[in-house]
């Protein structure tokens, strides 16, 4: 059974890397092998780093990230003589949650964020939350905490510029690798509080609802944008929406240019990914940014050809 | 109270059920000159049970005497074919002393017919010997008197069998009550992988006798004669002895709850001559206060120690009841003689 | 008669221990007392104990058929209508509305599905399958035929069903350091079909040595008689007999292999694939059932529980013809002996 | 003619001879194969934990009830969490799958005819052939939703829906053994216990239970260990939150859920993530190996000799 | 070249080893007037084997008539304990035409004697009886001819077992070439779940003789006395023949291959008394062209198809081999003709 077009072009393209960028990945690598069935782009997800692993030493073609490639793994892909190409493909906000009937808690500081997740954190209970000029008594119930798990690039950006760094999370927040899951644990609880990819809210908007952020030390987003913050499509692409948006990247090897299949499946991925992107719950970059990036790709070509 | 009425009228009623004529059995009703068609009169005795036996073995007498001539004259005509006609088995299958009182009693497995109305009477702490050669029904008959006929999925029990008078097929027997006055010791030794102390008491602790457990233990396996072998073990596992000293456990562990009757099949035929003879000689010794049935396929064991024996041949026909000596000595039936000194079977 | 069932009645009112007392005047078994309790009312209560008892058991079974009635009807009930033709035909996608079979008609690529999955599991079975039939007999050959009543065999046997006991994502672990890492195979299908033949072999080899115990001796007496060396009288004469219930313990061990998730997860399986794995090129990536249907209960879109459902519903149906397949070898076997 | 030299040697008739001492060898090899796999087990399992522990003290891995691997600054080891995760599992599927296993192994064994047995026994076989990624599904669809119809505090992951489904994944191993082990009881035994006057409940219970009690408990420390040792049911149904809790109907972190969180996340080989996956498989197959030995070590001792 | 001076000596070995005092067995060498003293001069015979063999024949007989009047002295004393002297048994155990010749055998099962240094020789196109009583070792020694011994764990072969000369457990000889040499037809019928072509063309295959494969099977199964009843269904299967003809199909089996030697345990002991004389006529006509050894319980069997008869006694020894008139018309040994009196065993 074969299906989709042939288009001449025949090969196998390995990508693997972050889970959270997979879906987006995936879904270029499926266009792009209705029109060329001949390719096979197989997309795995092991992790981002995980993914810069094997990308360093050439088991895999090109590399999901969620961050962007950190001094160790870009030294160890010097040592094996891989040269890349870092391209922002997409942007993600990553959404505070909160039970639909939650109509205590409209909008948090990162500040108060920071108490409430760091480790060690003495907030059990929406009341020890409740900021000093609340017009609203905050129920004095426990509240369960939710979030992608400690494996996560997403968990990774969240400790990071939420409790100040990298795995600082109070230990009795339950991680899952399936956002779905902490949308399905919000809707289960009224009084919990969750994080995870703004996408899937959209997707269950009955099951929860967002948590504005009012990001006090950040830049000013500009004078269209309120204080808090929720994260929309226009907020994030606007890159308003602080600190929970990000973009994320994917690195292809340049020596591997030198295969028309794999020129073509990144020429289609920078061609695609801003509709792909809002199509699996992420945000698109901006044009220019597209439109550099495709300069940047076509010389690299030139150079392998 | 009105138990122990019951129990006196027994007699009548087994008296009444013999008599009657068995109507799931057409073959019977036809024959001329059969027991069964006895005058009713005995219906009307309402004397004591006693007495009721009296009467009826004086009856029994005369009409065996009559059937066996009948079937000694086809005896003559052709070996191995002649039945004692309607079921009616030569010698004298009534005793006045009966416990356990078999009437017409079918046994089927499925469709084939393992048992053909056998009608004959276990007296009272005596050793009835059951033989015949294999296949014939011994064991069957033996498992149709405390019911462990029941067990077997497509075992089926047509006609009567009374114990003490009453039909222990009629609906309101509890075959585990009856399996608590006929006690059972099994052809294979089977103890219980439980100490020997435990195996002698279990039947005490289900029937819910739990005084004196110890002391019980220790006399069971007293008259059981393994009491001086085992003493100093009691705790260890009955698994661990001998064939001949497992059999006696289980002997033990029968005669503990104190039943009325023992049935035993073929107790010995997996032990060595020296535990069988200590089997035997127990069995003597337990027919002074036991009722005891053996099935047995050793044709001298039978004569050593029954008082009465029963034979059995191939088909499930009860062919010969009566006194140990007569069987041996001077049996009715042709085939009798011909299985006893081994021409057959 | 009557007076009879007064009795009944009298002895259901009294304790049993006053009841056994009274029906069995102790150490005395005169038979002129008569006083018997045929209809069992003394033991009454363990009659009714026992009643409990058989309730209790027939309600235990019914609760594992029950549990196996409701899973299957949940599946079945979230996989209605999601389950066509095209799902076992096309690619899988990361559109939820690709899997709607209602929006077939107006698609710009084409129907999700399945497809390139199903044929990496049957691709993974059948590479697993030759391993542990090359394997799993062999080694229950020796065990059975050559092995010599030693302590090393009996250290082999222990070995064999202590493995059998080890978890499957240690299996997993032991497949991605071993193959994927230290040999190199990368994520690939030999990678998965090796780790999940070591994952199956303790059953296929204890499941062999159980059919080789069955081929009876005189058979292979009737073969070294005939001047036959032990090798051939394995080939000709004990391996034919012992087939099929070797097969049937391959088969059953197979269709557990199939639905194994964790080792194959982490060897590394892909999740996305668009056609088949490359049955030529086994260090090529590859994709397989379970893995996908992981994938797809872990995406957010409610839509996607139906795709899996629908996923489970293929999975389920290919381990139960693999399960009809070996009972229909066990009773043609069965039928023969 | 009785004197006529006769060559019976090795050599002198070739035919097969050659294939006859390979088999051997080669056959030798497949069975040393599993030797191998055990040994890398072992291995790869000490390998890696080696390294993990050169970071962590046993102590730590031990004692800890902080199960915080991946905290970059003040990252704790202690695998008490984990362990008392799989441990609710365990026990709330053993109390599902023990006394439901065992009167089904008592009903179908004693009470059920054979036709029945024929058809009920093969059924629920099927429970444990079903794909343990279906009863994480299972639990989620079905289960869950269930237990918060009743207890509105349950949620959406808790040990509760993992327990019950990985108990109904093992019954049929408590039920199938136990019952093969009842079934060799022999009929002598029950008869003896019959002709005592014990009724059918004593009979299985007081006779025929003890008698097969090596088979039975074996069943029990198999399915124990297998209840151990699930992965994808409880990843799926259980959750991922690693904490120390006596609430059957809150979170927890399995050992195995923990392994398929960083198999299927974001650790670099050479993390201290990445290595406490060699740490817990470790345990967790000194665990089930543990519990393999315990089950021979019943069937050796309690071996039931009937004769 | 060293096969045959091997093969040409075995005669002198074997004359050597049957005289050399049994060191296994204490209890031996302090019987006086035992066949063991022979004066050694039958050591420095050199000649060829057949001479050999005639002489220490001739030696034999005058040793045995000794050894009978002391064993039938000793019978009279003690009846079940009289052995022959020095495991030599009476009658004749050297025979002119020997193919299989046994020295000193004695076989073990773990730490149990199963066959205690047994001496005898197979004459060559003969039949060869073997009887005695049950677990005597009758098929013990048959196994230690072709060494199926070898495929149980526990069995050890001690002393020698010449054919044609050659000690079969020197170390240089393979028992596979020594089973295509001696073929071996079972108590029960173990025909292979396979056609009955392909059941007699397995011994043809797997020892490489595939040239004319289907003329020979024909052949065999003619000599075998089948071929007419299963000529057209020589593709079915081999189980789906009675019991009778499975066992011919076994012999066919084992001569399709052109063996010497033909081995038979207990050939008819599980077939009816019609399909019994088919396989006793079949072993008459086989002794025309092979050497036939046969074990059977069946006393008159033995008597009526075979030429020597070898008498074994419980506990593993030979007690007396001789021709088969002989030994049941006047065993010079009390105890064989007690037991084929039907005395006892
Ligand atoms: N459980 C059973 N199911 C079917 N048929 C049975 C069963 N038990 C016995 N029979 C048949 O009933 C007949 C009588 O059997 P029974 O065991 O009573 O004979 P027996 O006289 O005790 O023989 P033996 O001396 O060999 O013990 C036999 O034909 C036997 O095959
Ligand atoms: N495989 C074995 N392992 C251990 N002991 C054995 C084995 N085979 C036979 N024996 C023992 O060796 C003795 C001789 O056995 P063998 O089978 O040769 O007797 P037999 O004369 O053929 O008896 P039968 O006429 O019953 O076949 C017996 O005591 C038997 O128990
Ligand atoms: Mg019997
Ligand atoms: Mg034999
Ligand atoms: O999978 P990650 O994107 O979280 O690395």
């Amino acid at each position: 059974l074969t299906r989709g077009e042939d288009s001449g072009l025949e090969g196998e393209i390995r990508i693997d890397g972050s889970n959270t960028l997979r879906p987006n990945s995936a879904l270029v690598a499926e266009q792009f092998m209705w029109e060329n069935n001949r390719v096979q782009a197989s997309v795995s997800a092991s992790g981002t780093g995980a993914g810069f692993q094997q990308f360093a030493r050439r088991e895999i073609s090109l590399q999901n990230a969620s961050r962007p490639i950190t001094d160790e793994e870009a030294e160890h892909c010097r040592e094996n003589g891989v040269e890349w190409l870092e391209l922002e493909v997409v942007l993600d906000g990553i959404a505070l949650l909160k039970h639909p009937d939650n109509d205590w808690c409209e909008c948090l500081t990162v500040d108060e964020l920071g108490d409430l997740w760091e480790r060690g954190s003495d907030i059990e209970t929406w009341a020890d939350l409740e900021p000093e000029q609340s017009d609203e008594e905050w129920p004095d119930e426990e509240i369960s905490f939710y979030g992608r798990d400690a494996a996560s690039g997403t968990f990774d950006y969240f400790t990071e510029h939420i409790t100040g760094s990298v795995g600082n999370i109070r230990n009795d927040y339950s991680g899952t690798p399936d956002t779905n899951n902490i949308i399905r644990g919000v809707r289960g609880n009224e009084y919990t509080i969750g994080f995870g990819g703004a996408g899937y809210y959209y997707e269950n908007e009955a099951d929860a609802e967002l948590i504005a952020v009012n990001y006090e030390d950040g830049e000013d987003p500009g004078d269209e944008w309120d204080d808090c913050i929720v994260p929309t499509r226009e907020s994030i692409e606007a890159e308003a929406y602080q600190p929970l948006s990000r973009p994320m990247y994917i690195y292809v090897r340049r020596d591997e240019l030198a295969r028309p299949e794999y020129r073509e499946f990144v020429r289609f991925y920078l061609e695609n990914t801003q509709e792909t992107a809002r199509e699996v719950q992420f945000y698109a970059v901006p044009d220019e940014t597209i439109a550099d990036q495709r300069e940047t790709l076509e010389a690299a070509i030139e150079d392998y050809t | 109270m009105s138990d122990q009425t019951d129990g006196r009228l027994a007699g009548f009623r087994s008296a009444l059920s013999s008599i009657r004529p068995n109507a799931n059995d057409g073959s019977l009703t036809g024959t001329p000159g059969s027991a069964n068609t006895e005058p009713p009169e005995i219906t009307a005795a309402s004397s004591e049970s006693e007495s009721v036996n009296r009467q009826r073995s004086a009856s029994d007498s005369s009409a065996s005497a009559a059937a066996s001539a009948q079937t000694a004259a086809a005896g003559e005509s052709g070996a191995g074919l002649s039945m004692p006609a309607g079921d009616k088995p030569l010698g004298s299958p009534r005793v006045d002393n009966a416990v356990i009182e078999a009437r017409d009693l079918d046994v089927f497995y499925g469709d084939t017919q393992a048992l053909h109305g056998i009608n004959m009477d276990i007296p009272e702490k005596e050793v009835t010997a059951l033989i015949g050669p294999s296949g014939c029904g011994k064991s069957t008959f033996l498992r149709s008197i405390n019911r462990m006929n029941d067990l077997i999925d497509v075992a089926r029990v047509e006609g009567d069998l009374h114990f003490h008078g009453k039909n222990v097929y009629e609906d309101d027997v509890d075959p585990v009550a009856l399996r608590r006055k006929i006690g059972m010791v099994f052809q294979k030794p089977n103890p219980f992988p439980k100490s020997i102390f435990d195996n002698v008491a279990y039947g005490l602790r289900v029937q819910g006798k739990d005084e004196n457990v110890e002391e019980k233990v220790l006399t069971a396996l007293e008259r059981a004669a393994l009491l001086d072998e085992v003493e100093d073990q009691l705790d260890e596992s009955g698994l661990d002895l001998s064939g001949g000293q497992q059999q006696r456990l289980c002997i033990a562990r029968a005669i503990a709850t104190d039943p009325e009757v023992i049935l035993m099949d073929e107790p010995a035929s997996a032990l060595d001559p020296v535990a069988t003879s200590k089997i035997e000689d127990l069995v003597e010794e337990l027919a002074q206060e036991y009722t005891v049935a053996i099935v047995t396929h050793n044709m001298q064991q039978a004569a050593r120690i029954s008082d009465k024996t029963a034979v059995f041949l191939t088909g499930g026909h009860l062919v010969e009841f009566n006194d140990t000596s007569k069987i041996f000595e001077n049996p009715e039936s042709d085939r009798v003689e011909d299985y006893i000194t081994g021409k057959f079977g | 008669m009557s007076t009879n069932t007064d009795t009944n009645t009298s002895t259901t009112t009294t304790t049993t221990t006053t009841t056994t007392t009274t029906s069995s005047p102790g150490g005395d078994p005169d038979g002129d007392d008569l006083d018997f309790d045929f209809d069992g009312s003394s033991i009454k209560r363990k009659h009714q104990l026992g009643t409990i008892f058989l309730g209790l058991c027939f309600a235990a079974t019914m609760v594992g058929i029950v549990a196996l009635v409701a899973l299957l009807a949940d599946v079945l009930l979230e996989a209605r209508g999601w389950l066509t033709w095209e799902f076992l035909t096309y690619p899988p996608s990361q559109i939820a509305e690709n899997y709607v079979p209602s929006n077939y008609g107006e698609l710009a690529t084409g129907p999700g599905g399945m497809y390139p999955m199903i044929i990496g599991s049957i691709y993974l079975i059948i590479m697993t399958a030759i391993f542990t039939l090359f394997l799993g007999v062999g080694a229950a050959i020796y065990l059975e035929e050559y092995a010599p009543d030693s302590n090393l065999t009996r250290f082999i046997e222990a070995n064999i069903s202590n493995l059998a006991g080890v978890p499957s994502i240690v299996y997993g672990l032991l497949g991605l350091a071993v193959f994927v890492r230290a040999m190199q195979t990368g994520a690939s299908l030999i990678a998965g079909a090796l780790t999940l033949t070591l994952l199956i072999l303790p059953i296929v080899i204890v499941q062999s040595q159980e059919s080789l115990r069955a081929v009876p001796d005189s058979m292979r007496q009737a073969s070294y008689g005939a001047g036959a060396t032990k090798w051939q009288t394995i080939r000709n004469v004990v391996l034919p007999e012992a087939v099929p219930g070797i097969m049937t313990g391959i088969i059953l061990s197979l269709s557990r292999a199939i639905g194994e998730t964790a080792p194959i997860l982490m060897v590394g399986a892909a999740t996305t694939m668009f056609t088949p794995p490359d049955l030529t090129d086994p260090t090529g990536s590859f994709g397989a059932m379970p893995m996908q249907i992981y994938e797809w209960a872990k995406m957010p879109e409610a839509e996607f529980q139906h795709v899996a459902a629908a996923g489970i519903v293929v999975l389920l149906t290919i381990l139960l013809l693999m399960n009809a397949v070996a009972i229909l070898i066990r009773n043609k076997y069965d039928k023969r002996s | 003619m009785s004197t006529e030299p006769i060559d019976l040697s090795r050599n002198g008739n070739d035919v097969g001879t050659i294939g006859d001492r390979l088999a051997r060898y080669i056959f030798f090899g497949c069975a040393a194969v599993t030797v191998a796999t055990t040994l890398a087990i072992v291995l790869v399992l000490v390998n890696g934990a080696t390294d993990f522990f050169s970071t962590v003290s046993l102590t730590e891995f031990f004692t800890g009830t902080d199960w915080s691997p991946r905290a970059a600054d003040n990252p704790s080891f202690g695998v008490l969490p984990l362990v008392w995760g799989t441990m609710m599992i365990t026990v709330g599927s053993a109390l599902i799958a023990i006394p439901i296993g065992t009167l089904t192994a008592i009903y179908l064994s004693e009470y059920a005819s054979s036709r029945v047995r024929r058809v009920v026994k093969p059924t629920l076989e099927i429970l444990a052939g079903i794909p343990t990624i279906v009863y994480g599904f299972f639990a989620l669809s079905f289960i869950t939703p269930i237990l918060q119809q009743i207890y509105p505090g349950t949620g959406t992951f808790n040990a509760a829906a993992g327990a019950i489904v990985v108990g109904v994944m093992i019954i049929p191993m408590v039920s199938s053994i136990s019952e093969d082990a009842m079934s060799s009881v022999p009929d002598s035994l029950r008869n003896a216990a019959y002709g005592l006057g014990a009724t059918k409940f004593e009979v299985s219970t007081q006779v025929v239970l003890p008698a097969s009690l090596s088979g039975i408990l074996a069943a029990y420390v198999l399915a124990i260990s297998r209840a151990i040792g699930e992965t994808m049911a409880v990843t799926l149904a259980a959750g991922a939150l690693a904490q120390v809790t006596m609430n059957p109907f809150a979170e927890i972190q399995t050992m195995t859920a923990y392994m398929v969180e960083i198999g299927t996340g974001d650790a670099s080989v050479g993390s201290i993530g990445y290595q406490s996956l060699f740490a817990i498989g470790l345990t967790l197959f000194a665990m089930t190996f543990l519990m393999n030995v315990l089950s021979m070590w019943i069937r050796s001792r309690y071996r039931e000799e009937y004769e």
